[in-house]
């Protein structure tokens, strides 16, 4: 069978050990100027940094140890630590919940108006996409310093900043979903005469609502940490009680642990049940579409 | 009382539908046939007004369908209900509340929203499933229903909006044979007792045939063929589907079979028969 | 008709379809309810109604002017009678004698300010005049006994005038007049960013781009183009070169934490897989590993490296790392947990090794999942480094805190933060062109 | 005992850039002096400092009195405070003056029960550590609830006062060199900066409360250095007011006589006073 | 040359292949048939020490091939290569790359991770595409290739490992009839021309008789069946698969056929003959 394709074979081959060869130099070239980068990369921030790397390595316990020694021996005050403390986790608790909510309830607006085939206005979907993009490039930490600024410190200008950004992240994504739901159901209401709004409403929503809600919980999830970062430069909540104990140091080690572990408790918290949610809302959903 | 003159519609440079003119004076059944991409669809999608017309105009009791907007369109698309090939249902909701769809157009978004229906609409929509025999999987989701089950759950929407017109566009394509029977006897039973019209795009002849009174034949966005059913002959159906002297009526039979194997099957039994 | 459909009899059918939609209708009113009694908690624990009075829409009025505007200080220290004339008050900002901008004028002891709209400023020794177009003349005097005396009647001043006996303050928008015992001082505002290409004692201040590029040679040390690159990069007040660095440090922070975590995670993500760990234990002990390092959060990383390091960029790129190592180890080893098992069993067949069978059965699978991953924490973690870098110290986030926490040097916030934002927007479409790069192409 | 580079510590109420410009001079003789490269760090606030000292990643620094207390206490083997920065008028403190806005009705401390009260950074001496204890001392608790309403921390000295003049404290410390006007903000401080900046206007603003004298912060250098790197720093340094007064401005961040020797002693009642606020 | 003497897997309480022994003496292709679930994959996976057996022997050449541990066990599997029923390639490489994977057990670790293969091994490997017929699309991914042509990838991988046995697990089963054929031709002509053992899993009659010299069928885990394809007809068949007298062989036919239409003219054909 080989016999009337001499030419051809030899083309292929030769074809195709050229195809190699330029992978293996291009693959080869990727990899060593990535590395590069990466060695260069490390050796800049090491030498900008106040302490290099490999001296600070032996060293990388000393302050947990200092930490855990001073919250040890004050173990006595870690329950009332943890009490004083709640109050602030429930701030930011309400916060992330609060930029979720109000978040998501404007990634939803936006997402409906910038995705093809729902959009009311099909012609400003460029527009909507453009200020998701906007949206989510400004970081939260600028949108709360100024608000910080004008509002003045405390859980408000954190839920905006957070919220801000959420309209444009989760707006994205919903985005996505929204693409893939099915056009027929909504095609079904407008022919029975229903308006926009019914058509989400009542053809949209039981598609997408999974999926959202999904999203949702691990915007969630994130906007906890972030909120406990941004009340770590003074937008309340329980970064802000983290800063203060941490920052006045030995001394107050122990409210810092009891901080420390509250923090982490509710992220892990939040985290897996989240994860726990997730897992069961996509899997359950699935299951249901076929009985 | 319905009235098309010189429908058209154009996606760019290619004319969907061409000129259409049609007149209907009592409700009646009508089927339209016509090969793929005939303009079968988009013809009834104009009427419902799910695609904007190019031009021409439609007249329903002397009013302009194509003229109206907002409120009133919303109003003349419940007149005029439609049924499509894939159901358009929403497939998690449960039937009952599929069938209340069929209200839309009269109720306010936040009614709706909230599921605030009137009980006799209910009342009123149990009544329509149990007339098209599928009243005990009210409760159940949509998609959890078999096709046919869930076109007759389309219809019943349709019905639910008591409209003058039900357009159905390839209501049976995705159906196997004893559900396209229920659904098209459906559809019957509700011209023949309602006394409403009914529009039903059909890829078969012979279901075209068998249930409808007046049959249109429509080719490159052109109606080539307006009459009954006895007057659809195999040469004009020919004409319609632009086929050769080899075309077989089985080709598009909505029984589901392979033609290969029955043909060679067939072969077999013209050479024992001979 | 009604199809005699076998079953219950209708009134039972309507009435349980009553009810199917009655529980709809509760969980379609409950639920926004609920969210509702929700907001309505927040809106009271978060102390909304006082927030609208506690707002200060003239800082936000001022923020903005700021970040388009700059303003120039004309001030008479009051004791030595001495005048300077500097942008923004700087000392690096100070005019000379020889170069005043044209619409100040010094003379032995006094000074006059020619206003944009008209009004004029002239302070005459101990005494300042302000003539307000279409208010009037406002004339004030400090001396040592008595304090600040004005001619204004001090029951019916308008609230742009603040005046007690110690200071006086007159507020329009072309100017800020304040007098104390102390100092006389103008604050007269321009739009623009001054001195920000060139500061006032480089020769290239004032000139045009035009001239610096094609005209004679400015400066005879050097020549045009590299001397304007050097004092514009070197400007001491808007510190180019150090806000390029400070941005490369972000830049650099997320690449270094997003690919050492990367290069970190993929091998322990193979103990954390199910289908690939060697035991039970190791699976668990990794998994709790990586929720330890996720949990424990980026923030908190910073403040423990801090001790060990110092503040920089590395330190915070550690924290990066430490996060994302948790979070590409979970994401990793979920990516692992869905690899075709087949393609692995075909090479097994052939009798390939298992690090073969990882190269070729497993690591072409988990590639595009991979790297989009990374990728898109790449773009994200721009956003981090923003962060963490105010807290560890480096970075244009700290340069960003730093001046606002200042509250004066609006112009430069205005400037850190169109930085950040078109840093971040670039790192997103980077990350999405390499995406689309490496995955679909390849 | 060599050394390959020399890292200088700032802190203090200007932004970061402006750190780094008003103390590039001082680097450059360091470098001049040791032979070494100088680096710069502006950690984000006081903390970042101590722990810089503390973790030996940072060589010397400018600090408060209560940081290098803190650094102490950490580790009394870390820092030795070697110069002391001397006022004009030949002092060597400072003040911690509480204000509040004069519309708020504040006048004095017993004006404040049941509101809120604002400390700057938990690290400051004048911000927090003196005015927390002679408060007290006072009378006046400050466990929030007890006395005032609530206690917070606003970050920082010009935190402290921008939160005042927008009323989301009702009265706050802040540091001032208690010299010249009230109206001017004092001769130095952050009030006056403030002042200077346009955040505030004196005349809506009063004092309610002025502190004893507060000894200036250190200048601090790691005790584990070479003796004569410390030496040459501390020499360097104590001179550069007579040899290069433009650059001693920026260093101190203002006028001042000159950098006078200190030690441990002259702070042993604010490490006794912030072991006392330990918890 | 191989000989299989009282093999047996246990899976749990199941016993999935059940002492099975059998003795071939000669390279010769043969088909194993049986019903889904009969053992027939697990036979297959346990020669090519996929699945370790429970207990039996398998001989090959005189050397005891389950005992075969580590290089010696790689060494092996090397000699008896495997075509799976999913082609199991790497889909995202390009199909020399996949073929090359052949090799895998004979080159070092650290040039195979960089994919430096040598270059005469590259050559093979395009020859083998050739003679399989595939040779143009070697530069393409494995993904972009139809059933038919992935399942002769994955043939040419096994080539390339020049095995003394090929082992296939329902090579064709996910194939349409035409792919089908293609890869059992291309089975059959390795036989042929290679002389190489061929041990083929088959769900249908009529391919194993077509391109085998000996059939196997296997029921629940035992070898129920040993001869020649003239010795397997409709009754033993039947036997194999556990039917009834209703048992029709164009049930497990390849053909792509809807029964149902067929049953129906066969039973016109049925009472025209009559
Ligand atoms: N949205 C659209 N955009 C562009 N062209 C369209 C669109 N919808 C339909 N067409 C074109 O209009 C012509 C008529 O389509 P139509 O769907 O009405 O045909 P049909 O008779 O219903 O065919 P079928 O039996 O396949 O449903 C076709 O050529 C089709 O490609
Ligand atoms: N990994 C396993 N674990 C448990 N039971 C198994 C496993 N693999 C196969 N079995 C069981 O062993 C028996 C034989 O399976 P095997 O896959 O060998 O059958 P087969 O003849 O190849 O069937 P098919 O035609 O469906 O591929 C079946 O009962 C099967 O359920
Ligand atoms: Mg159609
Ligand atoms: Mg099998
Ligand atoms: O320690 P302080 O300088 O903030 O008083």
């Amino acid at each position: 069978m080989a016999h009337f394709a001499d030419t051809p074979l030899a083309e292929t081959r030769a074809a195709y050990l050229a195809l190699v060869r330029q992978r293996r130099l291009y693959g080869g070239l990727m990899l060593a100027i990535f590395l590069l980068l990466l060695a260069a990369g490390f050796g800049i921030a090491n030498d900008r940094n106040a302490g290099g790397f490999l001296p600070g390595l032996p060293h990388i316990f000393d302050f947990p140890a200092d930490v855990v020694a001073e919250a040890w021996q004050k173990r006595a005050n870690l329950p009332g630590h943890l009490r004083d403390a709640l109050p602030a986790l429930i701030e930011t608790i309400n916060i992330a919940a609060l930029a979720t909510l109000s978040g998501a309830a404007g990634a939803i607006v936006l997402s409906l108006l910038s995705t093809a085939g729902l959009a009311p206005w099909p012609r400003l979907i460029p527009l909507f996409r453009r200020m998701m993009d906007l949206m989510r490039a400004v970081p939260e930490l600028v949108i709360a310093l100024v608000l910080i600024f004008v509002l003045g410190g405390g859980p408000v200008p954190a839920a905006i900043a957070i919220g801000f950004h959420t309209v444009g992240a989760l707006g994205k994504l919903f985005s996505e979903v929204n693409e893939n739901a099915d056009t027929k159901p909504l095609e079904g209401l407008a022919s029975a005469g229903a308006t926009w709004s019914q058509r989400m409403m009542l053809g949209l929503l039981p598609q997408v609502a999974p999926n959202w809600f999904s999203y949702a919980l691990l915007r969630f999830e994130i906007n906890i940490r972030a909120s406990a970062i941004l009340g770590f430069v003074g937008a309340g909540g329980i970064g802000y009680e983290l800063r203060n104990a941490i920052s006045f140091g030995q001394g107050r080690f122990d409210e810092a642990a009891a901080v420390f572990i509250l923090l982490f408790l509710t992220i892990v918290l939040f985290d897996q049940l989240s994860s726990v949610l997730r897992h069961r809302l996509t899997h359950g959903a699935r299951k249901e579409t076929r009985p | 009382m319905l009235e098309v003159k010189g429908l058209t519609k154009r996606f760019g440079a290619n004319v969907a539908v061409d000129a259409v003119s049609l007149s209907v004076d009592r409700p009646c059944m009508i089927g339209v046939i016509g090969r793929s991409g005939a303009g079968k669809s988009t013809l009834l999608r104009m009427m419902n007004r799910l695609t904007e017309a190019s031009g021409g105009e439609i007249l329903f009791d002397g009013r302009d369908v194509l003229s109206l907007t907002g409120r009133e369109k919303r109003g003349w698309q419940s007149d005029c209900a439609m049924i499509f090939q894939q159901f358009n249902l929403v497939p998690r909701m449960d039937v009952v509340s599929n069938v209340l769809h069929g209200t839309l157009g009269r109720r306010s978004t936040l009614a709706t929203m909230f599921s605030l229906y009137p009980e006799e609409d209910i009342h009123t929509a149990i009544d329509i499933l149990d007339r098209l025999g599928i009243a005990q999987h009210a409760a159940k989701r949509a998609e959890a229903l078999s096709g046919g089950q869930q076109q007759r759950v389309a219809i019943a929407r349709a019905l639910m909006q008591d409209p003058k017109v039900i357009l159905a566009d390839e209501p049976i394509a995705s159906l196997d044979p004893m559900n396209a029977q229920t659904v098209m006897e459906a559809l019957r039973r509700i011209h023949d007792e309602d006394g409403r019209m009914v529009i039903a795009n059909l890829h078969t002849l012979d279901t075209a045939r068998r249930y409808c009174d007046r049959i249109l034949g429509m080719r490159d966005g052109r109606i080539v063929f307006d009459g009954t059913p006895e007057q659809l002959t195999t040469g004009v159906a020919r004409d319609i589907y632009g086929a050769g002297t080899d075309f077989s009526e089985a080709a598009t039979s909505t029984e589901i079979r392979d033609t290969a194997p029955v043909a060679a099957v067939e072969r077999r039994l013209a050479k024992v028969t001979v | 008709m009604t199809l005699a459909s076998a079953g219950m009899p209708a009134p039972d059918m309507h009435a349980a379809a009553r009810r199917l939609i009655a529980r709809k209708r509760v969980v379609a009113i409950a639920l926004p309810l609920l969210l509702l009694a929700y907001l309505v908690y927040v809106f009271f624990a978060f102390d909304i109604p006082g927030l609208a009075q506690r707002a200060r829409w003239d800082n936000a009025r001022i923020l903005v002017s700021d970040s388009y505007s700059y303003k120039t200080h004309v001030e008479r220290n009051n004791r030595t009678g001495a005048f300077t004339v500097a942008v923004e008050g700087e000392r690096k900002g100070t005019y000379d004698d020889t170069n005043l901008p044209g619409w100040v004028a010094l003379g032995d002891g006094r000074a006059d300010v020619t206003l944009d709209d008209g009004g004029r400023i002239e302070i005459d020794g101990d005494t300042v005049r302000y003539d307000v177009p279409g208010f009037g003349l406002i004339e004030a005097r400090q001396t040592q006994a008595e304090g600040v005396t004005t001619n204004l009647d001090a029951g019916t001043l308008p609230d742009w005038i603040s005046y007690s006996d110690t200071r006086l303050m007159v507020t329009t928008p072309e100017a800020r007049l304040t007098l104390t015992r102390a100092r006389t001082e103008v604050f007269v505002y321009a739009f623009g960013w001054e001195l920000f290409f060139f500061t006032l004692d480089s020769p290239y201040h004032g000139e045009s781009l035009r001239n610096i590029l094609f005209g004679p040679q400015i400066d005879p040390a050097r020549g045009n183009i590299a001397g304007a690159w050097q004092d514009f990069w070197g400007n001491s007040i808007w510190r180019h070169g150090d806000t390029a660095w400070a941005l490369f440090e972000t830049v650099l922070m997320a690449f270094l934490g997003t690919f050492g975590a990367a290069v970190v995670a993929l091998p322990l993500a193979f103990l954390a897989a199910r289908n690939f760990a060697p035991l039970i234990a190791i699976r668990l002990a990794a998994r709790r590993l990586f929720d330890f390092l996720r949990g424990v959060d980026g923030l908190i990383w910073t403040i423990l490296l801090s001790r060990a390091f110092g503040p920089g960029p590395m330190t915070g790129a550690l924290a990066i790392l430490f996060t994302d190592t948790g979070s590409f180890g979970k994401l990793f080893s979920e990516a692992l947990e869905n690899v075709d098992g087949r393609q692995i069993e075909g090479l097994a067949s052939t009798g390939a090794r298992p690090v073969q069978r990882y190269r070729f059965g497993v690591i072409p699978q988990l590639v595009p999942v991979l790297l989009s991953q990374v990728l898109y924490f790449l773009e994200s973690n721009t956003r981090s480094a923003t962060i963490i870098g105010a807290i560890t110290g480096g970075g244009i986030g700290l340069l960003l805190t730093q001046a606002m926490i200042t509250q004066k040097d609006w112009e430069e916030v205005s400037y850190y933060i169109i930085l950040i934002v078109l840093l971040v927007m670039a790192m997103d479409s980077l990350s999405g062109w390499l995406r689309r790069k490496l995955i679909r192409g390849d | 005992q060599e050394i390959t580079e020399f890292r200088l510590g700032i802190l203090g109420g200007e932004n970061a850039q402006d750190r780094v410009a008003s103390n590039q001079c001082f680097a450059e003789k360091i470098a001049e002096a040791l032979g070494v490269e100088v680096k710069i760090f502006t950690p984000a606030d006081y903390n970042g400092v101590m722990q810089g000292l503390l973790g030996g990643t940072i060589d010397a620094a400018w600090m408060g009195a209560s940081g290098y207390a803190g650094t102490y206490l950490a580790d009394p083997e870390a820092v030795e405070p070697v110069l002391v920065k001397q006022n004009l008028d030949g002092s060597i403190g400072y003040y911690s003056i509480g204000i509040a806005r004069k519309d708020s009705g504040v006048t004095s401390l017993d004006d404040m029960e049941g509101k809120v009260f604002g400390f700057g950074d938990p690290n400051s001496t004048s911000g927090y550590l003196i005015p927390s204890i002679e408060i007290s001392n006072g009378g006046y608790s400050m466990q929030p609830g007890e006395y005032f309403g609530d206690v917070v921390f606003t970050g920082g000295h010009e935190q402290t006062i921008v939160a005042v003049g927008n009323g989301d404290v009702d009265a706050g410390v802040t540091w001032a060199d208690g010299l010249g006007a009230w109206e001017d903000g004092y001769n130095s401080g952050a009030l006056r900066k403030a002042v200077d900046a346009g955040l505030v206007d004196m005349n809506d603003m009063v004092q309610i409360w002025q502190s004893n004298i507060i000894p200036e912060g250190p200048f601090v250098i790691r005790k584990a250095l070479p003796q004569d790197v410390k030496d040459s720093v501390t020499e360097l340094t104590g001179n550069l007011w007579e040899e290069d007064p433009d650059c001693a401005y920026g260093v101190a961040a203002g006028e001042a006589k000159d950098f006078i020797p200190v030690e441990h002693d002259t702070y042993a009642s604010i490490v006794a006073a912030r072991q006392a606020v330990s918890n």
